[in-house]
Order: C-alpha cells, then structure tokens, then sequence
C-alpha cells in the first residue's frame, strides 16, 4: 500500500474506532452534564451490558443486537434503582461522596459479575465478527461500523430527547440550574433519576454493542472503558452529549495515528496527552460551553 | 455459569478435607478475586484433583493431607500477609501464586522465612533466575517457553524446506510476563537467525489492534509470535483477520491455550499455535485420564491451568513423603531431590544456566485444529502433525 | 488630606461590553468615599479591579504612592486593603474565630498573637461570644460582622466595604453605621458601595456616582443627590 | 493539641509493644501504616486543601524505585534514596502542580488520573530508566546497627515512624499558619486572597509535601515487597485507594485518614480469610454503606456531631 492509501486506512480507524469511544462515553457525560457526578461505575456497567449480552446468547442463543431490546431497558431500569437508593442520598453530601459511591458500585458490579460467570474472558462469537467491506480502497469493520451507526442513532435520539420533549427540556433546566429548575416546579430529583438511568443504558448499550468485537472481563474491563469515557468526555466537553461524538473521534484518530507512526506502547499515552492540554487550554472541551474557570 | 456467591460466603477459609486424625497441612496462596481470579478458579481445581487423588491413595504416609487456600486478592500485599499466617502456623511448605508481581515478593519472604515454596502459577524467569535453594518450580518459565517456540519455528522450516520462514514479527503486551517471553525471544530470533521485522508492545487494556497489525502487514512477517494477556487474544485474532494480515505460522501465547479462545474465535482460531505446560492428548502415561479428572471437578474444558494445579500438589505431596513434615529444612531438601514422573510431566529439580530449583519441564505446542486444541511439537509427544503452512485468509 | 489609594483611568472590559470606563477615585486615611449608581452600574467591578479580583483593561493604580496595577489580589491585601465580598464568604468548615485567624496570621507570626489579635476584632465586631460556633451556623447579621472581622484581621489601611448594610434591620443598620465611622475614626480610609443611602449621606466625605460604567457626578453627599444628571439615572433607566 | 499528642503518644506506644505481643500479624499491621501515611500525606492536599488528587500511587512509586534502584545500581542505602525521592518527589509535585492546579474540582481530579497514568506508561516503557516491565528486585540492604531491614519487624517499625512522623506533621501544621491557609483556600479561594493568601502557593506547598511525604511511605513499601513491578506499583487502583482510606476515614481531619487505613486494611484483610472470592463484593458494600451514613467520613462525622455537641453546651451555658 502506499503511504497515502495506508494514511487514510488509519485515519478511517481512528474515526471507526472514535464512534466506538464514543458511543462508550455518552452516558457518562450525560450524567456529569446533569447530576455534576463522575461516575466511576461507568466501565462496569458498559461490561454489565457485555455479559448480559454473553448471557442472552448463551441461554437463548441470541444475536447481540437483538438482545438490545431486553437489555436497554433492564439497564435503564438498574440505573433508575442505583439512583434512587444511593446516589439521591448523597447528592447534597460532599463531592467527593457520590464519587466514593459510584467506587462502591463498581467494585459491586464487578466482583459480583466474577462471582457469576467466574473469572474468565467473555465474548461472543458472530459471524460477521471480522467481516469487512472496502470504500475506495480503505477496509471498514462490519461491527465497528454497526458501532458507528448505533452511535449516531443514539446521539441523534438523546438530542430529539434533550430537545423537543417536555422531560427533554426539564434535564436541560436541571443541568442548567438545579434550583431554578426546582423553582419553577421540575421535580429534579426524578429527572435525576431519568438521567442515570439514561446513563447506564447507553452504558450497558454500548457494551452489547462492542461484544461482537471486544472481551469483557469481570474486574479489568471495567476500568478501562471508565477511563476512555473520561478522555472521551473532557475532550468533547464534559457534559455536552453531541460533543462527545467528536471528542470520541478525537481520541480514536490520536491513539491510531500514534499507534501507527510513533510507539505503539505509548498508545494510551496519545490521548491522555490530548486530554490534558484540552483540559489546560479549553477546559469547556473542544465544543463545550465555557465553563467558568472561578 | 454457577452461582458461587453462596458458596463462597459458606468456605470460609476453604479447608478441604477431614480434619478427623493426624494431618499434613499445605498452605496455598492463589488468587481467587481480583484481575487473575480466573487463573485461580483453575489452579484451585488442579489442586483439589490432585488432593483427592492424594489421600485416596494414604494421604502422606497415612496422615490425611489437608490444604489452606487463602486468597490474595490478586495484589502483593495480601499475598504476603497470608505468607506471614502460613509461616507462623507452622505448615511444611507454600504453594503460590499467580502473577509474577506476587509471586515474586512471596518468593523473597519465604526464602527469609526458611519456608519451603512450590510456584503455583508464575512462569517469570526471575523466580527462579538467580532463585534460591527454598523456592521450587515444576512448570515451565519465560525462557523455556521461548525456546519452544523457535524450537518449533526450526521444526517446521526443517520439514517443510518450500515454505521458507525468516522473518517475524513480534506484539506483546507490556506486563511482565509478555515482555520477558518477546526478550528472550527477539534474543533466539537473532541467534537462529530470524529477522525481526516488527516488534511493537501494547500496554493491557488495548482493545484496538489494527494500527499495529496494518503495519505488520507492511512487513509481511513469516512468523506473528504474539504474547497477550488472557483476555485480548480474542480481539488481536478477530482484527488479523479484519487487516488480512497473513502469516505462515502464527502464534499467541496465554489467550490462545484458554479453551474459551476457540468458543469465541471460532473458526479464525484454526492454525494458531500456542505454548503450553501440558495438554489432554500429550503422549505421558495418564494424561487422558487426568483430563477426565480434571473436566469432571471443573465442570467444564480444562486447560493446562489446571494441570499445573495438579502437578505443583503432587510435587508437594511426594517430598512430603520423603521428609519429616514438622521440619522445614528436611522438606527442602526432599524437594531439591525430587525424581517423579506424573500425568503432567516429569519432575527433577535442577539448577542450571543461572536457574536454581527449575524443573527442566519439556514445554508443549499447541495447535488449534478444527477447533481443538493438539499436541503437535515436540514430535516424540505430539497427537498430530502440526497443519503449515497456515494458509491465508481469504483462502479460509 | 495625603492621599492613601488612588485609582486613575481604570477600566474594566467583558469580551466587547465596557463595565467600567475611565473611572478615577482617590482617597485619604480617615476619609470615607461613597460609591453609588444603580444596578449594573459598575460598582461592584470596580471594586473588584481596584481590589484585584477582576482583570482591568487599563488604568493605574496607587497605594501610599506604590504602583500595585500589577498585583495579584493577595499581595494588595498584604500591602494594606482589606475588603468584604457582597455575599458573604465565610469559610464555612470553620469556626468563627477560625475564620478571623485565616486574616490574622497575615500578620501575626504566632499562633497566640494570632488569636490574641484575632479575639480582639472580634470584640470589636460584637462576636466574641460565638468565636467557637461553626460560621455555617450565623444569622445574616453576624454574617455581616464576620466578613467585617476578617477585613480587618489582615490590619488593612484600606478598607472596602461592599454593601455591608444592605438587609439589616434599623437597629442593626444603626450600629453599623456607628461602627463604620469608628473605623475612619482610627485613621482607616474606607470605599463603600451602598444601596443605603441613609448610610451614604450620613457617612461620606466624598460620593462617586456610576452610571453604565461611567462617573456620572462626584461630590460631597448632598451635592451629588441634588445632581439632575444622577436623579435622572436612578429614575429615568432603573 | 494535647489530645492530638497524647494520640500520637497512644499510637507509639502500642505500636512499640506491637511486634511483641502480635508477631505474627506484621505484614498487616505494615499495610495499615503505610496506607495510615500514605493517606494522611494525601489528606494534607486532599483533604485540608480540598484538592483530590487521584494520582498519589505515582509517588508511591517513585519512592520505591528510587530504594530498589538505588539499592541495587548503585548500592545506595535506603536512607539517602528516600531522601531523594522526596525531594524529586517534591519537584515533580511542584511541577506537576504548576500544570493542573488551574483546574477546579472534578477537572483537577481527571487531570491528575492523566498525569499519573502517562507516568505509568512511562515507567513501564522505559526500561533504561526503571529496568521496565519486569520489575526490580531488592536482594540486599545494608545492616545499620547490626538491623536486618528484611525482617518484618524492623518494616514494621519504619512503618510506624514514617506514619508517626506525618501525622505529627499534620498535628503541627493544622494549628498554625499553614494548616489555616490550607483550609482557607479549601473553603474559598476568593475569600483567601481577601485575606492575604496566594492560593495557587498554597497549594503548590501542600501537593509538594503530600508527594514527597508519599514517597517516603513508597520506599519503605519498595523493601516490604522486595520485588516491584511498575505496571502494580503505578496503578491506577493504588491511587483510589490511598484517596479512599483518607476519605472514608474523614477528610481534612487529624485522624481520620488512619482510622480510615485501619478500618478499610482491617476490613479488606478480615474479609479476605473470611468470604474467599466475595470479599471484594462485600468490600465495595462497606464503601457504600460508609458513604450513605457517615458522608464525612468516620471521623470527620464524630468530630463534627462532637462540635456541636460541644457548642450547644456552651450556648446553654
């Protein structure tokens, strides 16, 4: 290949690859965007997703996009319950609390998965796993596509949501001011609970879409994917929920290309280095709202 | 799946075995939550085979042997703070543990400590490289490991002479383990005369290999000699095949010899080779039948996890015999004369090229063909043949 | 009067809105200079420039002839101002007496003198009798005094008092404004902004008047609130 | 104050008889001092100043390698290489702070994940620097005294200075100008330099202390283990943890962080013999149930129901 074609190839990745991160990241801005919470279970319940869907294909025999229709609102349902008995009771506690709670859960969620499904990595096995097309010469990944598009379709479903809905405007009247919002009669305790449940089924969405091409192990896998959903927000603006659609992107073309033309050992380094000057020089994220620097 | 979460509320410090007359107690130290708990899920059951088939048979000299597991949370520390309870309670020797990172630090207060140590798990060169005269391993570590595999490319370059093999190209993770097999690796490469003509590390949790697989690629390497964590090898497989990355022998150790692999590759998985300490089909007397054993308590397909579970229990059990189980120092030294051979392999302690208390254990490759794992090197043990070259992937 | 603080030209932009312009002020220890305008007018702004807590465009600023135009606001606090913030900032994790000690050591090298001086603007303030509540605990009032207290902890020659009377009940009021000339009585030059302006006429020797960022009309009280022009931007644009 | 040193005096004092009564229950004891120190270093940034780092296991590990290269490079005993480490400790710090302390709240915390996560990358990669990958090892120590450092209750009585000596530290700082300027910036940044305070000074001087305190505590932790692997001694987790024992215990309080290490070690090593595989289940239950019932942290909520009590008494009085 010439340098040019191979060039676009990694750039093709990186963006592939940006939609993937992404899609791993929405969740978690959403709820900071809302609930100002950095939620350190965020990973595991993306891993959660993962084994639910490793569980619907091993008990029912399932493709992993079609146990999306039971595993989004079983998600949605978990995050409205973990909101509702733990993180509600610390919301006006010190910063730091919510962020011990949501340690707490992920050392739940995981070590409860190990108890499970035991210690071994998970994947499931379609056979469109390694399936490609070529567009003018760049291969595409099938799954990392279909990653892709199910980013967009979220995204573009959580903005009609944040946008031409009634509950839609409620969140954004919460994020905005939580006392105004309460001022003027928005029951922010429930739209709070919406949100992280919102949260975690894109969390768990993501997770059951990524299975075909990923692993998931019950303690490990976690703290990774909560670790890339940080990167991923801070660099499209903690938050902003459509920016995290280019901080993915982002992130995705600065790990290939350094992956691909410097050390490859120095990958994750590439997009925590992105990530710190974003904060040092943009803190609002790359299409952020300014944050106040106060 | 099995719902564990009752059972392990109930074994509260799992203590197998009648506690009825005399008894012989052996401390293991394995690690069963945290990152490595999936290797310790195997380990445990290897040595509960191994005790079953042990006091079946007289226990030690008629006594009954009983085994202390306690976990370590898969970090250091509570590794070490169990070594200090074993060490204090007296029992004759420890085994233990997983990753290198433990293993190592357990290695060093146990030697302190004058307590015999069995390596249960760790495979790192540095625990018995410089070693000491209390720390034995019967199962295999890096440089063993790495010879086997050129061991194996020379095999293949010397029965199929058309297929020329001269180049390789190395991807490893950054942990201890993977970056300990590709030193001793690029050493051989060079010495056997290979070219490296790729060598690219990836730090644990990477989930998106392409950038590195696209350049190997460019390369066109013979020989992909892959060392990964046990989760990742499923990913690396799935996007070679993606890149169409082609090679004539591909192998991926740790994640290739998990039976799991071939379950969630499927059909990529064929071809690919991978270094192990034992397998069911291996030409050793018994084999066969501690495979049985093995699949029967674990409840599912074993790997050589398991075995070395096995093995490390029997290596203890038979110095046992030979010594005097209140003094430490008369184990030790039945230990360093051990002479036996298992279902798993044969045991002899030796101290050798820097290495002291190393079994010089003959390592096993693996190949996955139509979605099995066979013995196929070295020859005078293999089931079949080894399949090569692999053919490329648009020919699969 | 020897001049203790000047303020020349000073001018504060956001983005491409002018919240203050051209704007000079001076004053004299033991003077008081009133500063009032109508909402939004700039006062706050000003003060904070002049303070150090908001970035100035331009203008240049004095203190006992000392150019400190460039100083961080911690360092004009250690060369003599001492300022009160319009909400009241208390460190609420801390006591009372805590909260005047954080002042206090700007000066005292002990932890003794420190309280010693401490205790003592409390009592000055009326609030030595709650020195060891947690300040998250104070009523609006004691609030008040407490921001006053730690002013004046940091031994200011400047004194900037942003609405400290605003919400205050007549007696309370009173003895504020009692308070407050004490304060110029001991030599101490004191900025006020005020809404009250009972407080402004009785206590000014001088009065700015901000309009839109800009210096309307300066004089002594009463001849700046027979000013047609500030009649005119108190009634006509507020 | 003088409770403070008759707590000091308290720890001492059983810390000393410790190894004589228990000497077989060293190696925990040795974690729950380190981690007593450890998070009592981080509280001076995290707690007393408010500013959460979540990247100490970087000092940590700096501290260790700097013992176990120094150890077996260049043969420097333990002593002076603790000393270098919390001087570059102390300068990584205060550059490291100089970067991110433009952040606030959550923004810091992110930042110094990055931080310490590039610096874990680096650690394992550069193997000229840190013999890479596969870890150092410690085969001997120098004997000061006739003292065998590898015994585990000369570790153990290191351990107990080093977290002594921070905590005295702490005790000394909290009353006076420092520890005030500390909480005062903590509570209000505005409101500090109102009262004469450089903020960004201040906390510069408590992440550089914080650090190289830290260190120390991961030299010591460097011989204990004897072996050190980067990728272990760097982690992310170590970080979380030290930050959590100061948490649970109670921030910005003397004591709080080690009754935090006592409690959580305590508990992490209880839990451990006892539920094999579910004790980091019921691990993470315990953060939970601390979090939901005591939010400032065990001692931070005695100390605070202790004031009130104490302030309700006198209104009536």
């Amino acid at each position: 290949m010439a340098g040019l074609d191979i060039l676009l190839q990694n750039v093709a990745n990186g963006v592939l690859m940006g939609g993937v991160y992404a899609l791993i990241g929405i969740g978690l801005t959403l709820v900071f965007g809302v609930m100002r919470t950095i939620n350190f279970a965020h990973g595991d319940f993306v891993v959660l997703g993962m084994y639910s869907a490793v569980l619907f294909n091993a008990l029912l025999g399932w493709d992993p996009y079609l146990s999306l229709l039971l595993a989004m609102p079983i998600g949605f349902f978990a995050g409205v319950v973990v909101e509702r008995f733990i993180l509600s009771r610390v919301v006006d506690a010190p910063p730091e609390s919510a962020l011990l709670a949501t340690l707490g859960i992920s050392l739940i969620i995981g070590n409860a998965i190990l108890l499970t499904f035991g210690g071994e990595p998970r994947s499931v096995q379609v056979s469109y796993a390694s399936s490609t097309f070529s567009i003018a010469g760049v291969n595409v990944s099938m799954v990392l596509l279909l990653a892709g598009i199910a980013t967009v379709i979220m995204i573009a479903a959580l903005y009609a949501l944040l946008n031409r809905t009634e509950i839609g405007r409620a969140i954004r009247g919460t994020a905005e001011n939580r006392l105004g919002a309460e001022l003027v009669g928005i029951d922010t305790r429930r739209i709070h609970s919406i949100v992280f449940g919102l949260g975690v089924m894109l969390a768990v969405m993501a997770g059951v879409t990524l299975i075909p091409l990923l692993f998931a192990t019950p303690t490990n896998t976690g703290a990774v994917f909560t670790l890339k959903a940080f990167v991923v927000t801070v660099l499209g603006g903690l938050g902003n929920v459509g920016a995290a659609i280019a901080g993915g992107i982002l992130l995705g073309v600065v790990e290939v290309l350094g992956a691909s033309y410097f050390m490859s050992e120095y990958r994750e380094a590439y997009g925590l280095i992105a990530f710190l000057l974003i904060l040092l020089f943009r803190p609002e994220g790359l299409f952020g709202r300014t944050v106040k620097r106060v | 799946m099995r719902i564990a979460i009752a059972a392990a509320l109930a074994a509260t410090l799992s203590v197998i075995g009648a506690p009825a007359q005399a008894q012989v107690e052996v401390g293991v130290i394995n690690s069963l939550s945290g990152n490595f708990a999936a290797f310790g899920e195997r380990y445990r059951t290897g040595l509960q085979v191994a005790l079953d088939e042990i006091n079946a048979n007289g226990g030690i000299n008629g006594q009954q042997l009983t085994l202390t597991i306690q976990d370590d949370r898969s970090e250091a520390k509570s590794a070490l703070a169990a070594a200090e309870s074993f060490a204090s309670k007296g029992v004759p020797l420890v085994i233990g543990s997983y990753a290198s990172s433990i293993t190592g630090p357990l290695a060093q207060f146990l030697t302190r400590q004058k307590v015999p140590m069995i390596v249960l798990g760790s495979a790192d060169d540095s625990i018995t490289k410089p070693g000491s005269p209390w720390v034995f391993r019967a199962k295999h570590n890096s440089t063993i490991v790495a010879k086997t595999y050129f061991d194996y490319f020379d095999h293949l370059k010397n029965t199929k002479k058309d297929v020329p093999l001269e180049t390789v190209a190395m991807l490893y993770g950054n942990g201890a383990w993977p970056t300990s097999l590709a030193k001793e690796g690029k050493r051989l490469a060079s010495e056997r005369g290979y070219k490296v003509v790729g060598d690219q590390a990836y730090d644990q949790g990477v989930t998106d290999f392409r950038p590195i697989l696209n350049r190997f690629r460019g390369a066109n390497p013979d020989i992909l000699y892959i060392v990964s964590y046990a989760e990742d090898g499923v990913a690396i497989t799935r996007q070679m095949r993606e890149v169409g990355l082609n090679a004539k022998v591909i192998a991926i150790d740790t994640s290739a010899a998990l039976p799991s692999f071939v379950q969630q590759v499927g059909g990529s998985a064929n071809y690919v080779a991978t270094a192990v300490s034992w397998s069911q089909d291996v030409k050793y007397p018994g084999a066969q039948e501690l495979y049985e054993r093995l699949k029967a308590k674990a409840g599912g397909e074993p790997s050589f996890y398991e075995a070395e579970g096995y093995l490390a229990l029997m290596v203890a059990a038979d110095a046992l015999r030979r010594a005097d189980p209140k003094s430490r120092d008369s184990v030790r030294e039945a230990l360093a004369a051990t002479d036996i051979t298992t279902p798993v392999t044969t045991v002899n302690f030796k101290s050798a090229d820097g290495f002291q208390g190393q079994n010089p254990i003959r390592s096993l490759i693996l190949q996955i063909q139509d979605g099995k794992h066979v013995t196929v090197f070295p020859d005078d043990l293999a089931a079949n043949p080894p399949q090569h070259p692999t053919p490329e992937w648009s020919a699969r | 009067m020897p001049n203790v603080l000047r303020a020349d030209g000073i001018t504060v932009k956001f983005g491409g809105v002018t919240a203050v312009n051209n704007v000079s002020l001076s004053l004299g220890s033991g003077e008081i200079l009133g500063l009032i305008g109508p909402n939004g007018a700039g006062k706050t702004t000003l003060f904070n420039a002049v303070t150090g807590f908001a970035p100035m465009h331009s203008g240049r600023i004095t203190l006992l002839d000392k150019d400190i135009t460039t100083l961080p606001a911690f360092k004009r606090t250690r060369l003599g101002f001492g300022r009160t913030f319009q909400t009241e900032r208390p460190f609420e994790e801390l006591t009372v007496l805590e909260n005047v000690l954080v002042a206090a050591f700007l000066t005292a090298g002990r932890r003794s003198e420190a309280e010693r001086l401490a205790m003592g603007v409390l009592e000055q303030v009326g609030l030595a009798d709650r020195a060891h509540q947690p300040a998250l605990d104070l009523n609006l009032a004691r609030r008040r005094r407490l921001e006053l207290a730690k002013a004046l902890a940091v031994k200011p020659k400047v004194i900037f008092l942003d609405e400290i009377m605003a919400g205050l009940n007549p007696p309370a009021l009173r003895e504020m404004i009692a308070f407050v000339r004490s304060l110029s009585a001991q030599g101490l030059a004191v900025l006020m902004v005020e809404h009250i302006m009972e407080a402004i006429i009785e206590l000014s020797d001088h009065v700015i008047v901000l309009a839109s960022g800009e210096k309307i009309a300066e004089g002594t009280p009463h001849q700046v609130t027979s000013d047609e022009r500030v009649i005119e931007a108190y009634l006509g644009t507020d | 104050m003088i409770k403070h040193l008759i707590g000091l005096g308290v720890l001492l004092a059983v810390g000393i008889a410790y190894p004589a009564i228990f000497p077989n229950n060293l190696t925990i004891a040795i974690s729950v001092l380190l981690f007593a120190g450890w998070a009592t270093s981080w509280d001076l940034l995290g707690g007393w100043n408010g500013q959460v780092s979540l990247g100490h296991a970087s000092f940590v590990g700096l501290g260790a390698y700097f013992v176990a290269i120094g150890q077996s490079q260049f043969g420097l005993a333990p002593w002076w290489t603790m000393a270098m480490a919390a001087a570059f400790a102390a300068v990584l710090g205060y550059f490291w702070g100089q970067l991110t302390f433009s952040l606030r709240g959550p923004y810091f915390s992110l930042s110094t994940i990055a931080v310490a996560e590039i610096l874990r990358l680096v650690a394992i990669n550069e193997e000229w620097l840190t013999g890479g990958a596969t870890g150092v090892f410690i085969a001997t120590l120098p004997e000061p005294f006739g003292i065998d450092l590898f015994s585990r209750t000369a570790q153990f009585y290191m351990a107990l200075a080093f977290a002594a000596m921070v905590i005295a530290i702490v005790i000394a700082i909290s009353r006076g100008r420092f520890g005030y300027q500390l909480r005062a910036v903590r509570e209000d940044e505005d409101s500090a330099m109102a009262s004469g305070i450089d903020p960004t000074a201040t906390k510069l001087k408590a992440f550089m202390l914080s650090a190289a305190l830290t260190s120390i505590g991961g030299g010591i932790y460097g011989i204990v283990l004897a072996f050190i692997e980067p990728h272990v001694i760097f982690a992310l987790l170590l970080s979380v943890q030290i930050a959590l024992t100061a948490i649970i215990g109670g921030r910005g309080t003397i004591w709080g962080p080690a009754v935090g290490a006592l409690v959580l070690v305590g508990a992490g090593e209880m839990f451990r013999t006892t539920f094999a595989e579910a004790n980091m289940l019921i691990y993470g239950i315990l953060i939970l149930v601390v979090v939901l019932f005591l939010p400032r942290g065990i001692v931070g909520e005695l100390a605070r129901r202790h004031i009130r009590r104490l302030y309700a008494k006198r209104a009536q009085g």
